[in-house]
């Protein structure tokens, strides 16, 4: 995963002039998570830009330099940090173009890496690409695979629009086949991870695999469930989505978000709204612990939904 | 005001023409603010038009504007369109944004004016970036970043002078003092005392503090400090100190300010200061300027018409523009 | 309404030496909304301060100060400029007692307006309640009447909880009872506004109004439509509102924020959830449009849902 | 080093004490994380323990300590029981925050240690506001904000430095300057250069720089600092240089420091080079220091321990403390 990001970055770096990287360790250090690792010696400080700590600036001097011709990509190194961007992305970056009356564009990637589960507790473990997803003019992609990741990412470079891309910290070891052809991932479509009948396990990020290694348990138990990846929450896939539950009936929406105002919740709003007629059961959303994540280990583990967290929901709702 | 021997006769009555355009234009936003034509807040830069007026006597087309919500000054020094930028602020399908935007959010591209910004502080980041798009492409643009003495303590004038300083990047940060922030008085507001300019020596960035009622000491400073820029010098600092002589919005009495202090801010109103030294110092004829004046009132006047009988913008206006396909 | 809170905040301040008020022209100006009016002149400035404009250390040493003992009112002039404090409130005010492992408080009142309708455009229109009511450790209070408005402040200042208290721009005028005898409003409990038996229309903030129009005109047509205020979004009465829809079999959610994401849709999630079997048919969420707030007063209108959109929603969905 | 005349020999050992009770207890810390006993990011303060200690020598109990998520060594200096820490770093129910805080929060409100945070700079408004809470109620304490020189750029330390000068607010903001956020060197991160002290006058804070080194120079520097502090003259600045002898946290593999300006900073060590003062000019005996070697050793290794044989927090803990009834 981490090497396909890499080289979507890379390929871009070298066949797109307009494109450089800023952000608080991308260059000497190699990335927090080492996706940029190399990049400062072979692109050198004006394409790998070490930026000083000061998430404000550094979104919003991108917003700027986007609107001046170039595609910077910025990388705050985690979504909780964003909070001190918050205002260049919300105020900013999504609303430039509209209250410009279009004549403005704002081509922005914003890497950021999302989710908790590896002891860094509350102020350091927020899934906050929800709120992202609420806000028009922005895009939220967030990869679960390496295909997606390097995919989705051309996708990005072809963008004019500023868009938030999400990386897990615990997905960047997850191995998969990448073509050595060209392909992209449009934005915007979901897609079946796994097929099945019984239940739709729609999900996003991490939440992602626990919904796979779910899938399989269940499987053994002869509970077919489908497992639907939203590779971007905005813009949303709605049909395919809906499509999913037609067919199956059934529903849980995974994330790890806080259970309250998630975005999640909104999905399972949209799947009343628009399959109502054709559900078994009310959708469940199942969302992270509604409290500030904790250190200790096990109270970690409880707060963040698990595959058998998962296969618990889908019986005890469903009786499957 | 000595006489400046680089300025031709004809740039001085434009630079007269240009404040007094911004004046008369503002003042009938005001009369529409009042008839409802234009809602939400609306700024007046009444009193400050020296500082407008003579940068963008100084900076070249290819230049970046960004500034904050108390826009419309620096919009029509640029050089926008008057009936455009009305029609904006009375959110018509003309407007600029096709009145989308409003009066805190003017945009030209074709002017390179980057936006008026209404989150205090905003604009300097973005004006940031800019700059190291300039740099980077080896555009040799300069960005002009307006700011009032309010933004000054927003984190984001900090991590904007670090960042510019640092990447010795083209922009010239322009603090517009007028001494308050809404109804709050930069001694109560500013720690670093009243040479607000010195807040450069922090950052590495040269730094000057001129007249904002004199526009031509502004137009020289402003060109002293881009040509200093344009080499790659990196940022410059320019404070100028003037007054708003309107409430901070439509909506403020202006209940905190010394009527005194205001008098004697109001004795130094750039325009009539301007036009004295015109008549008097430049001998330049008072029908001449008269003739100005009526032309900049018709053309207001056209303005507000051209406002008026603008459409609204069609229901799918609501729908367009959000993203770029 | 402004003179409600403005005695809400007045009898603090006579009461508890330890309340002061901090915030942007909150001083000499009066607030920008007037509801300060007088204070600096009554109490001095110990008590009422005026702060720089820089949000993050409003809030901040809000918390700090809330940390040390007092009881701050801070204000964020609007919920726009919040995005600039915002790591303050969601990674500070709310996270320090959970990680200090309950050792430390922090009794702050955040007042902010949030909203749009005043011809703003989109920096300044936004309403982000929704965000603050998903994170764990924040309450979110939002009255509608002047009778609220008193009742939860004089709540707010017994909690030893950062809350958000919010206020829309649009509702300062609004006029009602209040009672000379000391009441209080406890904060966790919905209110019916009207009682109606054919649908429930459960709105916070401004939109409760707009509810209680829609259901005078659906009233004129038969339709006793019943409107429920939810007055806070965090914690949230879900016991209420599950209750009104078990009555009516119908609902519509009506709120200003975006519809993608919005805090109403998780509430709509909820009643799905909690009272299927008594539903007609999908709970409806009826947001703001999902695209930055325009300034145009034709197109601002379209924006935000009013009257008519709540009784068009309630008659295309429902038949009624 | 001079000798100081107004340190007894005990209070001279107990500074030596402190420095080696930090040091092992963050060997142990280490050791524990290879072992996965501690998780999450661990970052060591090995190499700056003459900071901590220094201050914590010249504070008083009423005095609140706020630091960064580097905290370990401000919290043993501050008196923080080591089993407590450690049972936190170890996530148990013992921990100061039942283990719901980890290495990066840790707080201990009986001691005034009001928090380790891990958003760089977000302890400075914080600090700002107890200092003010402080002042409110005429207590007389001052507040210690410790940061690092990346926080320097965050737009919050401009933010809460222009705060607490204005209102004279009583804190001490102190900068351990180790020259490196991360990976990146502070030349390539703050515009002003190398005497960060003189932040100060943009603020109109008085400021100092030490070597942070010396525990006895940190000591002295914070007692005077203090003095003025106390007699309500405002905030006041101290910049001590050091050196973070470890890795950013334990992922980092350090390779972005050149090896001879480590090897220089590590001759510099605090803690051989102030026990080699103790025992030459001082005269104290190499078999005290010894004793008290190995007196931290045991206590170090009772943390562990205490950690260790420590229950995990009950399911129930997830739930609690959120909100005050
Ligand atoms: C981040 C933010 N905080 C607060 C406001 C509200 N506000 C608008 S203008 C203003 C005063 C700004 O003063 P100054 O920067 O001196 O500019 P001036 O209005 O004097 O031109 C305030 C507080 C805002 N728009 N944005
Ligand atoms: C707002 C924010 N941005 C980025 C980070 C990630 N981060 C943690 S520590 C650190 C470096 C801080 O350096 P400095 O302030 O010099 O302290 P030091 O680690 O050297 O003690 C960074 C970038 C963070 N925790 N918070
Ligand atoms: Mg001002
Ligand atoms: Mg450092």
């Amino acid at each position: 995963m981490r090497e396909a990001i890499s080289q979507g970055l890379r390929e871009a770096l070298e066949q797109d002039p307009r494109v450089f990287i800023m952000g608080e360790d991308v260059g000497a250090y190699g990335g927090a998570y080492a996706v940029t690792k190399g990049f400062l010696t072979r692109y050198g400080p004006k394409r790998v830009r070490d930026a000083p700590i000061a998430e404000s600036v550094i979104v919003g001097s991108g917003v700027g330099a986007a609107m001046g011709g170039l595609h910077p990509v910025v990388e705050i190194m985690t979504i909780n940090f964003s909070l001190l961007a918050m205002d260049q992305i919300v105020n900013h970056a999504a609303k430039i173009r509209y209250m410009s009356g279009g004549q403005v564009q704002v081509p922005l990637i914003i890497r950021t890496v999302t989710g908790g589960g590896a002891g860094l507790a509350a102020t350091h473990s927020q899934s906050l690409e929800g709120w992202y997803a609420s806000v028009p003019g922005l895009k939220v992609v967030f990869p679960t695979t390496p295909y997606d990741a390097l995919g989705l990412l051309r996708t990005c470079f072809k963008e004019k629009n500023p868009i938030i891309y999400c990386e897990h910290a615990l997905l960047y070891g997850v191995r998969g086949q990448v073509p050595d052809d060209y392909y992209d991932v449009p934005i915007g479509q979901a897609e079946v991870k796994r097929p099945g009948e019984h239940v739709s396990l729609i999900a996003y990020g991490r939440a992602v695999h626990i919904a796979l290694q779910a899938a399989q348990e269940l499987a053994s138990k002869g509970v077919q469930a489908e497992v639907v990846d939203l590779r971007s929450l905005r813009p949303l896939d709605t049909e395919a989505l809906v499509a999913s539950v037609k067919r199956t009936h059934r529903a849980v929406v995974i994330e790890e978000a806080w259970e309250t105002g998630g975005f999640g919740a909104y999905i399972a709003y949209l799947l009343h709204r628009q399959a109502f007629d054709d559900l078994d059961g009310p959708v469940v959303h199942l969302g992270g612990a509604d409290v500030p994540m904790p250190y200790a280990r096990n109270l970690e583990r409880q707060a963040i939904p698990d595959a058998a967290r998962v296969v618990a929901t889908v019986r005890e709702n469903f009786g499957l | 005001m000595q006489l400046k021997e680089d300025l031709s006769k004809t740039d001085m009555v434009h630079l007269y023409r240009q404040m007094h355009l911004v004046r008369v234009f503002e003042e009938k936003c005001a009369e529409a603010y009042m008839l409802g034509k234009i809602r939400g807040f609306l700024h007046l830069y009444i009193g400050e038009e020296a500082i407008a007026v003579g940068v963008a006597a100084a900076l070249q087309p290819q230049d970046y504007v960004v500034t904050h919500y108390r826009d419309h000054g620096h919009a029509l020094a640029r050089g926008l369109d008057p009936r455009r930028v009305m029609a904006e602020l009375y959110g018509r399908a003309t407007g600029l944004s096709h009145g989308k935007g409003g009066s805190m959010h003017l945009f030209d591209v074709n002017k390179n004016f980057m936006g008026g910004y209404a989150i205090v502080g905003g604009q300097l980041p973005i004006a940031t970036g800019l700059a190291l798009a300039s740099q980077y492409l080896d555009e040799k643009r300069v960005v002009v970043a307006f700011f009032g003495d309010g933004a000054l303590n927003e984190g984001e004038f900090h991590e904007a002078m670090n960042l510019a300083s640092l990447w010795k990047l083209p922009v010239l940060f322009f603090l517009e003092n007028n001494l308050y922030g809404m109804g709050t008085h930069i001694d109560r507001t500013y720690a670093g005392g009243r040479d607000v300019y010195k807040a450069g020596d922090h950052y590495r960035v040269p730094a000057r503090h001129i007249d904002g009622m004199d526009v031509l000491a502004v137009r020289q400073a402003t060109r002293e400090a881009l040509e200093r820029i344009r080499h790659w010098e990196g940022p410059f600092l320019l404070e100028a100190l003037t007054y708003r002589f309107r409430g901070h919005s439509m909506a403020d009495p202006v209940e905190y300010r010394d009527k005194t202090e205001e008098a004697r801010w109001h004795a130094r109103d750039p325009i009539p200061t301007f036009r004295k030294y015109l008549t008097e110092t430049a001998h330049i004829s008072e029908e001449q300027l008269e003739q100005v004046d009526v032309e900049v009132e018709q053309e207001v006047e056209e303005a507000a018409r051209f406002a008026d009988e603008s459409p609204e913008p069609g229901p799918s206006a609501l729908w367009e523009d959000i993203s770029a396909t």
